[in-house]
Protein backbone atom coordinates (compact mmCIF):
# COMPACT_ATOMS: atom_id res chain seq x y z
CA UNK A 1 0.00 0.00 0.00
CA UNK A 2 1.08 3.48 -0.80
CA UNK A 3 0.30 7.10 1.28
CA UNK A 4 -0.46 9.53 -1.23
CA UNK A 5 -0.56 13.06 0.41
CA UNK A 6 -2.09 16.83 -0.48
CA UNK A 7 -0.95 20.33 0.72
CA UNK A 8 -2.52 23.01 0.52
CA UNK A 9 -4.92 23.85 -2.63
CA UNK A 10 -5.21 20.26 -3.17
CA UNK A 11 -5.41 19.11 0.26
CA UNK A 12 -8.71 21.50 -0.22
CA UNK A 13 -9.75 19.90 -3.64
CA UNK A 14 -9.51 16.37 -2.42
CA UNK A 15 -11.09 16.50 0.90
CA UNK A 16 -8.11 14.80 2.88
CA UNK A 17 -4.72 15.07 4.41
CA UNK A 18 -3.73 11.75 2.75
CA UNK A 19 -5.40 8.59 0.48
CA UNK A 20 -4.40 5.06 0.74
CA UNK A 21 -3.97 3.39 -2.00
CA UNK A 22 -2.65 0.46 -4.64
CA UNK A 23 0.23 2.43 -6.26
CA UNK A 24 3.18 -0.03 -6.29
CA UNK A 25 4.08 -0.71 -10.62
CA UNK A 26 2.70 2.28 -11.45
CA UNK A 27 4.41 5.41 -12.65
CA UNK A 28 4.11 8.92 -11.11
CA UNK A 29 2.65 10.15 -14.11
CA UNK A 30 -0.03 7.38 -13.89
CA UNK A 31 -1.25 7.85 -10.30
CA UNK A 32 -0.90 11.75 -10.90
CA UNK A 33 -3.56 11.14 -14.27
CA UNK A 34 -5.66 8.91 -11.57
CA UNK A 35 -6.12 11.59 -8.97
CA UNK A 36 -6.46 14.14 -11.42
CA UNK A 37 -8.92 12.84 -12.71
CA UNK A 38 -10.96 11.44 -9.54
CA UNK A 39 -10.87 14.41 -7.87
CA UNK A 40 -11.35 16.88 -10.93
CA UNK A 41 -8.00 18.58 -10.00
CA UNK A 42 -6.61 21.27 -12.63
CA UNK A 43 -3.28 23.10 -12.79
CA UNK A 44 -1.72 19.87 -12.32
CA UNK A 45 1.26 20.73 -14.52
CA UNK A 46 2.58 23.17 -11.50
CA UNK A 47 2.14 20.49 -9.27
CA UNK A 48 5.54 18.60 -8.44
CA UNK A 49 5.59 15.53 -6.63
CA UNK A 50 7.65 13.35 -4.12
CA UNK A 51 8.53 9.56 -3.01
CA UNK A 52 9.46 9.71 0.55
CA UNK A 53 10.57 13.68 0.61
CA UNK A 54 12.51 13.75 -2.37
CA UNK A 55 11.45 15.11 -5.50
CA UNK A 56 10.61 12.62 -8.11
CA UNK A 57 10.34 12.47 -11.97
CA UNK A 58 7.33 11.61 -13.75
CA UNK A 59 8.79 8.26 -14.97
CA UNK A 60 9.99 6.88 -11.82
CA UNK A 61 7.91 3.75 -10.97
CA UNK A 62 6.49 3.76 -7.66
CA UNK A 63 7.60 0.99 -4.86
CA UNK A 64 5.48 -0.90 -2.44
CA UNK A 65 5.47 1.30 0.99
CA UNK A 66 7.01 4.52 -0.94
CA UNK A 67 5.25 7.78 0.41
CA UNK A 68 4.04 9.96 -2.34
CA UNK A 69 3.33 13.70 -1.70
CA UNK A 70 1.79 15.61 -4.56
CA UNK A 71 3.32 19.51 -4.20
CA UNK A 72 1.57 22.60 -5.38
CA UNK A 73 3.86 25.76 -5.92
CA UNK A 74 5.28 26.46 -2.86
CA UNK A 75 4.73 29.89 -0.96
CA UNK A 76 7.26 29.70 1.35
CA UNK A 77 9.33 32.57 2.76
CA UNK B 1 19.48 21.45 14.69
CA UNK B 2 20.56 24.09 12.41
CA UNK B 3 17.05 23.81 10.11
CA UNK B 4 13.72 23.84 11.56
CA UNK B 5 10.36 24.38 11.23
CA UNK B 6 8.87 26.08 13.90
CA UNK B 7 5.06 26.31 15.77
CA UNK B 8 6.23 29.23 18.08
CA UNK B 9 7.95 32.79 17.12
CA UNK B 10 11.28 32.31 16.02
CA UNK B 11 13.41 34.13 18.22
CA UNK B 12 16.11 35.71 16.22
CA UNK B 13 19.35 36.15 18.07
CA UNK B 14 19.11 32.19 18.45
CA UNK B 15 19.14 31.18 15.11
CA UNK B 16 22.42 34.13 14.96
CA UNK B 17 23.78 32.16 17.89
CA UNK B 18 23.82 29.06 15.48
CA UNK B 19 26.53 30.34 13.06
CA UNK B 20 28.78 32.48 15.44
CA UNK B 21 32.16 31.43 15.17
CA UNK B 22 35.45 32.66 16.12
CA UNK B 23 37.16 32.69 12.72
CA UNK B 24 34.69 34.50 10.94
CA UNK B 25 33.48 38.14 11.45
CA UNK B 26 30.50 38.57 8.93
CA UNK B 27 27.03 37.36 9.77
CA UNK B 28 23.64 38.32 7.23
CA UNK B 29 19.92 37.63 7.74
CA UNK B 30 17.20 37.75 6.00
CA UNK B 31 14.08 38.24 8.29
CA UNK B 32 10.59 37.69 6.44
CA UNK B 33 7.78 38.79 7.95
CA UNK B 34 4.17 39.27 7.47
CA UNK B 35 3.42 42.36 5.13
CA UNK B 36 -0.14 44.08 5.35
CA UNK B 37 -0.48 44.94 1.80
CA UNK B 38 -0.21 43.29 -1.15
CA UNK B 39 -0.81 44.57 -4.91
CA UNK B 40 -3.21 46.94 -2.48
CA UNK B 41 -5.27 44.34 -0.96
CA UNK B 42 -5.37 44.18 2.61
CA UNK B 43 -4.18 41.43 4.51
CA UNK B 44 -5.52 40.30 7.93
CA UNK B 45 -3.60 37.43 8.69
CA UNK B 46 -1.95 34.19 7.26
CA UNK B 47 -1.77 30.75 7.47
CA UNK B 48 1.65 28.84 6.75
CA UNK B 49 1.51 24.95 6.04
CA UNK B 50 4.58 22.87 5.12
CA UNK B 51 5.29 19.12 4.68
CA UNK B 52 7.29 19.59 7.78
CA UNK B 53 9.76 16.26 7.34
CA UNK B 54 10.63 17.00 3.65
CA UNK B 55 10.91 21.00 4.10
CA UNK B 56 13.61 20.15 6.83
CA UNK B 57 15.57 17.90 4.51
CA UNK B 58 14.94 20.76 1.71
CA UNK B 59 16.89 23.24 4.05
CA UNK B 60 19.50 21.22 5.32
CA UNK B 61 19.94 20.55 1.14
CA UNK B 62 19.68 24.29 1.24
CA UNK B 63 22.85 24.63 3.56
CA UNK B 64 24.86 22.23 1.75
CA UNK B 65 24.43 23.97 -1.15
CA UNK B 66 25.67 26.89 0.52
CA UNK B 67 28.28 25.51 2.07
CA UNK B 68 29.68 24.24 -0.86
CA UNK B 69 29.57 27.10 -3.18
CA UNK B 70 30.81 29.65 -0.91
CA UNK B 71 33.94 28.00 1.19
CA UNK B 72 33.79 27.88 5.20
CA UNK B 73 29.98 29.36 5.36
CA UNK B 74 27.66 28.51 7.90
CA UNK B 75 23.81 28.36 7.72
CA UNK B 76 21.25 28.19 9.80
CA UNK B 77 17.07 28.43 8.85
CA UNK B 78 14.04 28.31 10.82
CA UNK B 79 10.76 28.94 8.73
CA UNK B 80 7.31 29.45 11.22
CA UNK B 81 4.28 27.84 10.54
CA UNK B 82 0.83 28.07 11.77
CA UNK B 83 -1.23 31.38 12.33
CA UNK B 84 0.90 34.77 11.87
CA UNK B 85 -0.38 38.26 12.40
CA UNK B 86 0.54 41.47 10.22
CA UNK B 87 4.93 42.16 11.04
CA UNK B 88 5.03 38.49 12.83
CA UNK B 89 8.31 36.69 11.93
CA UNK B 90 8.17 34.26 9.12
CA UNK B 91 11.56 32.83 7.96
CA UNK B 92 14.71 33.63 9.52
CA UNK B 93 18.15 32.99 7.43
CA UNK B 94 21.55 33.30 9.35
CA UNK B 95 24.56 32.47 7.24
CA UNK B 96 28.20 33.57 8.51
CA UNK B 97 31.28 33.32 6.14
CA UNK B 98 35.01 34.71 6.30
CA UNK B 99 34.19 37.54 3.50
CA UNK B 100 31.22 39.59 4.04
CA UNK B 101 30.32 39.81 0.42
CA UNK B 102 29.78 36.07 0.38
CA UNK B 103 27.55 36.71 3.52
CA UNK B 104 25.57 39.02 1.31
CA UNK B 105 25.19 36.62 -1.87
CA UNK B 106 25.14 33.34 0.36
CA UNK B 107 21.99 34.08 1.95
CA UNK B 108 20.11 35.90 -0.97
CA UNK B 109 20.89 32.41 -2.61
CA UNK B 110 19.16 30.70 0.32
CA UNK B 111 16.01 32.78 0.27
CA UNK B 112 15.42 32.55 -3.84
CA UNK B 113 15.76 28.55 -3.22
CA UNK B 114 13.63 28.32 -0.26
CA UNK B 115 10.57 30.03 -2.31
CA UNK B 116 11.66 26.96 -5.10
CA UNK B 117 11.85 23.96 -3.34
CA UNK B 118 10.76 24.35 0.31
CA UNK B 119 6.96 22.50 0.60
CA UNK B 120 5.92 25.35 2.81
CA UNK B 121 2.43 27.07 1.63
CA UNK B 122 0.77 30.61 2.14
CA UNK B 123 -3.00 30.83 2.79
CA UNK B 124 -4.27 34.60 2.88
CA UNK B 125 -6.78 35.64 5.17
CA UNK B 126 -8.69 39.46 3.56
CA UNK B 127 -11.81 40.59 4.77
CA UNK B 128 -13.27 38.96 1.77
CA UNK B 129 -12.17 35.66 1.29
CA UNK B 130 -9.09 33.61 1.46
CA UNK B 131 -6.60 31.80 -0.95
CA UNK B 132 -3.52 29.27 -1.23
CA UNK B 133 -0.76 31.84 -2.66
CA UNK B 134 1.19 29.72 -5.28
CA UNK B 135 4.73 30.76 -6.57
CA UNK B 136 4.24 34.66 -7.27
CA UNK B 137 3.42 34.57 -10.90
CA UNK B 138 1.94 30.95 -11.08
CA UNK B 139 4.10 30.45 -14.40
CA UNK B 140 6.35 27.76 -13.33
CA UNK B 141 5.19 24.43 -14.63
CA UNK B 142 6.82 21.00 -14.10
CA UNK B 143 6.10 18.74 -17.07
CA UNK B 144 8.46 16.24 -16.16
CA UNK B 145 7.12 16.04 -12.23
CA UNK B 146 9.69 17.68 -10.41
CA UNK B 147 12.07 21.12 -10.81
CA UNK B 148 14.49 20.92 -13.19
CA UNK B 149 18.07 21.75 -13.27
CA UNK B 150 17.95 24.79 -14.74
CA UNK B 151 15.01 25.97 -12.17
CA UNK B 152 17.21 24.56 -9.59
CA UNK B 153 20.61 26.73 -10.66
CA UNK B 154 18.65 29.97 -11.69
CA UNK C 1 17.17 56.79 18.04
CA UNK C 2 18.56 54.82 14.65
CA UNK C 3 21.81 55.29 14.33
CA UNK C 4 23.80 54.85 17.66
CA UNK C 5 27.30 54.14 18.79
CA UNK C 6 27.28 51.81 21.81
CA UNK C 7 29.67 51.85 25.03
CA UNK C 8 27.41 48.58 26.43
CA UNK C 9 26.53 45.10 24.15
CA UNK C 10 24.54 45.63 21.07
CA UNK C 11 21.13 44.09 21.32
CA UNK C 12 20.33 43.06 18.01
CA UNK C 13 16.36 42.34 18.32
CA UNK C 14 16.62 46.22 19.45
CA UNK C 15 18.07 46.95 16.28
CA UNK C 16 15.65 44.85 14.41
CA UNK C 17 12.93 46.59 16.05
CA UNK C 18 13.48 49.88 14.69
CA UNK C 19 12.68 49.09 10.98
CA UNK C 20 9.82 46.59 10.95
CA UNK C 21 6.97 48.19 9.39
CA UNK C 22 3.68 46.85 8.87
CA UNK C 23 3.96 47.03 4.94
CA UNK C 24 6.96 45.93 4.28
CA UNK C 25 7.80 42.36 3.99
CA UNK C 26 11.93 42.06 3.61
CA UNK C 27 14.83 42.70 6.18
CA UNK C 28 18.56 42.29 6.43
CA UNK C 29 20.85 42.56 8.66
CA UNK C 30 24.89 42.64 9.03
CA UNK C 31 26.41 41.94 12.40
CA UNK C 32 30.05 42.21 12.27
CA UNK C 33 31.80 40.58 15.22
CA UNK C 34 35.56 39.92 16.22
CA UNK C 35 37.48 37.18 14.46
CA UNK C 36 40.19 35.62 16.28
CA UNK C 37 42.56 35.32 13.40
CA UNK C 38 43.28 37.55 11.00
CA UNK C 39 45.89 36.85 8.04
CA UNK C 40 47.03 33.90 10.53
CA UNK C 41 48.04 36.52 13.29
CA UNK C 42 45.87 35.66 16.37
CA UNK C 43 43.79 38.45 18.29
CA UNK C 44 43.28 38.87 21.77
CA UNK C 45 40.64 41.42 22.21
CA UNK C 46 39.99 44.81 20.09
CA UNK C 47 39.77 48.38 21.28
CA UNK C 48 37.15 50.73 18.97
CA UNK C 49 37.18 54.27 19.85
CA UNK C 50 35.05 57.05 18.19
CA UNK C 51 34.42 60.31 16.93
CA UNK C 52 31.01 59.72 18.64
CA UNK C 53 29.44 63.06 17.78
CA UNK C 54 30.62 63.00 14.00
CA UNK C 55 30.05 59.47 13.47
CA UNK C 56 26.58 59.44 14.56
CA UNK C 57 26.31 62.24 12.01
CA UNK C 58 28.19 59.91 9.08
CA UNK C 59 25.75 57.32 9.85
CA UNK C 60 23.18 59.21 9.61
CA UNK C 61 24.23 60.20 6.46
CA UNK C 62 24.75 56.69 5.39
CA UNK C 63 20.61 55.84 6.37
CA UNK C 64 19.59 59.23 4.02
CA UNK C 65 21.61 58.44 0.90
CA UNK C 66 19.98 54.20 1.14
CA UNK C 67 16.64 56.13 2.38
CA UNK C 68 16.86 58.11 -1.24
CA UNK C 69 18.65 55.08 -3.44
CA UNK C 70 16.16 52.50 -2.11
CA UNK C 71 12.61 53.88 -2.13
CA UNK C 72 10.69 52.65 0.84
CA UNK C 73 13.66 51.79 3.13
CA UNK C 74 14.28 51.77 6.54
CA UNK C 75 17.84 51.81 7.97
CA UNK C 76 19.24 51.36 11.71
CA UNK C 77 22.89 51.09 12.52
CA UNK C 78 24.58 50.64 16.10
CA UNK C 79 28.25 50.65 16.03
CA UNK C 80 29.58 49.60 19.64
CA UNK C 81 32.97 50.91 20.96
CA UNK C 82 35.18 50.21 24.14
CA UNK C 83 36.91 46.93 24.03
CA UNK C 84 35.27 43.67 22.72
CA UNK C 85 36.06 39.81 22.87
CA UNK C 86 36.59 37.51 20.35
CA UNK C 87 32.60 36.67 18.72
CA UNK C 88 31.06 40.09 20.26
CA UNK C 89 29.39 42.29 17.78
CA UNK C 90 31.12 45.22 16.26
CA UNK C 91 28.33 46.70 14.40
CA UNK C 92 24.85 45.87 13.59
CA UNK C 93 23.01 47.11 10.80
CA UNK C 94 19.49 46.29 9.84
CA UNK C 95 17.36 47.65 6.39
CA UNK C 96 14.20 46.65 5.63
CA UNK C 97 12.34 47.58 2.34
CA UNK C 98 9.66 46.56 0.04
CA UNK C 99 11.88 44.27 -2.36
CA UNK C 100 14.18 41.69 -0.78
CA UNK C 101 16.51 42.14 -3.53
CA UNK C 102 16.64 45.83 -2.24
CA UNK C 103 16.84 44.83 1.27
CA UNK C 104 20.39 43.03 0.44
CA UNK C 105 22.20 45.81 -1.66
CA UNK C 106 21.20 48.60 0.41
CA UNK C 107 22.43 46.72 3.49
CA UNK C 108 26.20 45.89 1.35
CA UNK C 109 25.95 49.64 0.93
CA UNK C 110 26.02 50.57 4.58
CA UNK C 111 28.72 48.43 5.31
CA UNK C 112 30.87 49.55 2.62
CA UNK C 113 30.27 52.73 3.34
CA UNK C 114 30.99 52.74 7.03
CA UNK C 115 34.53 51.46 6.20
CA UNK C 116 35.36 54.63 4.13
CA UNK C 117 33.64 57.88 6.07
CA UNK C 118 32.52 56.98 9.83
CA UNK C 119 35.10 57.91 12.38
CA UNK C 120 35.98 54.78 13.92
CA UNK C 121 39.28 53.00 14.83
CA UNK C 122 39.83 49.28 15.59
CA UNK C 123 42.98 48.71 17.90
CA UNK C 124 44.03 45.33 17.74
CA UNK C 125 45.75 43.83 20.81
CA UNK C 126 48.10 40.56 20.17
CA UNK C 127 50.02 38.55 22.43
CA UNK C 128 52.99 40.12 21.04
CA UNK C 129 52.01 44.32 20.72
CA UNK C 130 49.05 46.39 19.54
CA UNK C 131 48.51 49.02 16.11
CA UNK C 132 45.87 50.37 15.43
CA UNK C 133 44.13 49.24 12.02
CA UNK C 134 44.07 51.76 9.11
CA UNK C 135 41.66 51.36 6.26
CA UNK C 136 42.50 47.43 5.22
CA UNK C 137 45.31 47.93 2.53
CA UNK C 138 46.19 51.50 3.58
CA UNK C 139 45.96 52.57 0.46
CA UNK C 140 43.76 55.15 -0.08
CA UNK C 141 45.27 58.62 0.32
CA UNK C 142 43.77 61.94 0.18
CA UNK C 143 45.50 64.35 -1.10
CA UNK C 144 42.57 67.50 -0.80
CA UNK C 145 42.12 66.58 2.82
CA UNK C 146 38.73 64.93 2.44
CA UNK C 147 36.76 62.02 0.53
CA UNK C 148 36.58 62.65 -3.26
CA UNK C 149 33.36 62.16 -5.28
CA UNK C 150 34.85 59.24 -6.61
CA UNK C 151 35.65 57.89 -3.25
CA UNK C 152 32.28 58.02 -1.91
CA UNK C 153 30.35 56.70 -4.66
CA UNK C 154 32.37 53.40 -5.17
CA UNK D 1 41.09 79.95 19.37
CA UNK D 2 40.15 76.27 18.10
CA UNK D 3 39.95 72.87 19.28
CA UNK D 4 41.92 70.57 17.60
CA UNK D 5 41.09 66.80 17.72
CA UNK D 6 43.55 63.37 17.29
CA UNK D 7 42.49 60.05 17.05
CA UNK D 8 44.00 56.63 17.18
CA UNK D 9 47.70 56.56 16.04
CA UNK D 10 47.80 60.46 15.65
CA UNK D 11 46.47 60.66 19.44
CA UNK D 12 49.40 58.05 20.55
CA UNK D 13 51.62 60.14 18.70
CA UNK D 14 50.74 63.66 19.50
CA UNK D 15 50.13 62.46 22.99
CA UNK D 16 47.07 64.14 23.79
CA UNK D 17 43.09 63.99 22.76
CA UNK D 18 42.92 67.37 21.87
CA UNK D 19 45.21 71.08 21.24
CA UNK D 20 43.86 74.39 21.90
CA UNK D 21 45.53 76.58 19.10
CA UNK D 22 45.01 79.93 17.61
CA UNK D 23 43.83 78.90 14.29
CA UNK D 24 41.59 80.98 12.56
CA UNK D 25 42.68 82.62 9.19
CA UNK D 26 44.69 79.45 8.38
CA UNK D 27 43.83 77.16 5.33
CA UNK D 28 43.53 73.22 6.55
CA UNK D 29 46.55 72.60 4.34
CA UNK D 30 48.70 75.17 6.72
CA UNK D 31 47.63 73.89 9.90
CA UNK D 32 47.95 70.17 8.88
CA UNK D 33 51.16 70.99 7.25
CA UNK D 34 52.31 72.91 11.22
CA UNK D 35 50.77 70.09 13.04
CA UNK D 36 53.04 67.38 11.45
CA UNK D 37 56.06 69.72 11.44
CA UNK D 38 55.39 69.66 15.33
CA UNK D 39 55.00 66.69 16.30
CA UNK D 40 57.12 64.51 13.32
CA UNK D 41 53.63 63.05 11.74
CA UNK D 42 54.09 60.82 9.14
CA UNK D 43 51.45 59.00 6.04
CA UNK D 44 49.72 62.20 7.01
CA UNK D 45 48.31 62.31 3.37
CA UNK D 46 45.92 59.34 4.42
CA UNK D 47 44.70 61.84 6.76
CA UNK D 48 41.08 63.58 6.55
CA UNK D 49 40.27 66.76 8.03
CA UNK D 50 36.24 67.57 9.54
CA UNK D 51 35.71 71.15 10.74
CA UNK D 52 32.99 71.02 13.00
CA UNK D 53 32.05 67.83 12.31
CA UNK D 54 32.23 67.54 8.86
CA UNK D 55 34.76 66.65 6.12
CA UNK D 56 36.60 69.87 4.81
CA UNK D 57 38.67 70.46 1.62
CA UNK D 58 42.73 71.22 2.30
CA UNK D 59 41.85 74.80 1.07
CA UNK D 60 39.40 75.81 3.16
CA UNK D 61 40.14 78.30 5.58
CA UNK D 62 39.22 77.56 9.78
CA UNK D 63 37.05 80.33 11.03
CA UNK D 64 37.29 81.22 14.98
CA UNK D 65 35.79 78.75 17.25
CA UNK D 66 35.42 76.46 14.64
CA UNK D 67 36.52 72.48 15.89
CA UNK D 68 39.29 70.41 13.49
CA UNK D 69 39.79 67.22 13.64
CA UNK D 70 42.62 64.87 12.23
CA UNK D 71 40.88 61.14 10.97
CA UNK D 72 43.06 58.86 10.03
CA UNK D 73 41.80 55.98 7.62
CA UNK D 74 38.81 54.51 9.60
CA UNK D 75 38.53 50.68 10.07
CA UNK D 76 34.98 50.56 12.15
CA UNK D 77 32.78 47.93 11.04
Amino acid sequence: MNKVMFFAHLRDKVGKECLLIEASGKTVAELKAEITKEYSLDKMDTVMTAINEEFAGNEEIIQDEDVIAFIPPVSGG
Amino acid sequence: MNYEISKEAIDIQAIINKVVRRDVGAITTFIGTVRELTKGKKTLFLIYEAYESMAVKKLEQIGKEIEERWQGSVVAITHRVGRLEITDVAVVIAVSTPHRADAYEANRYAIERIKEIVPIWKKEHWEDGESWMGNQLETVAYPKGRPEEKDLNE
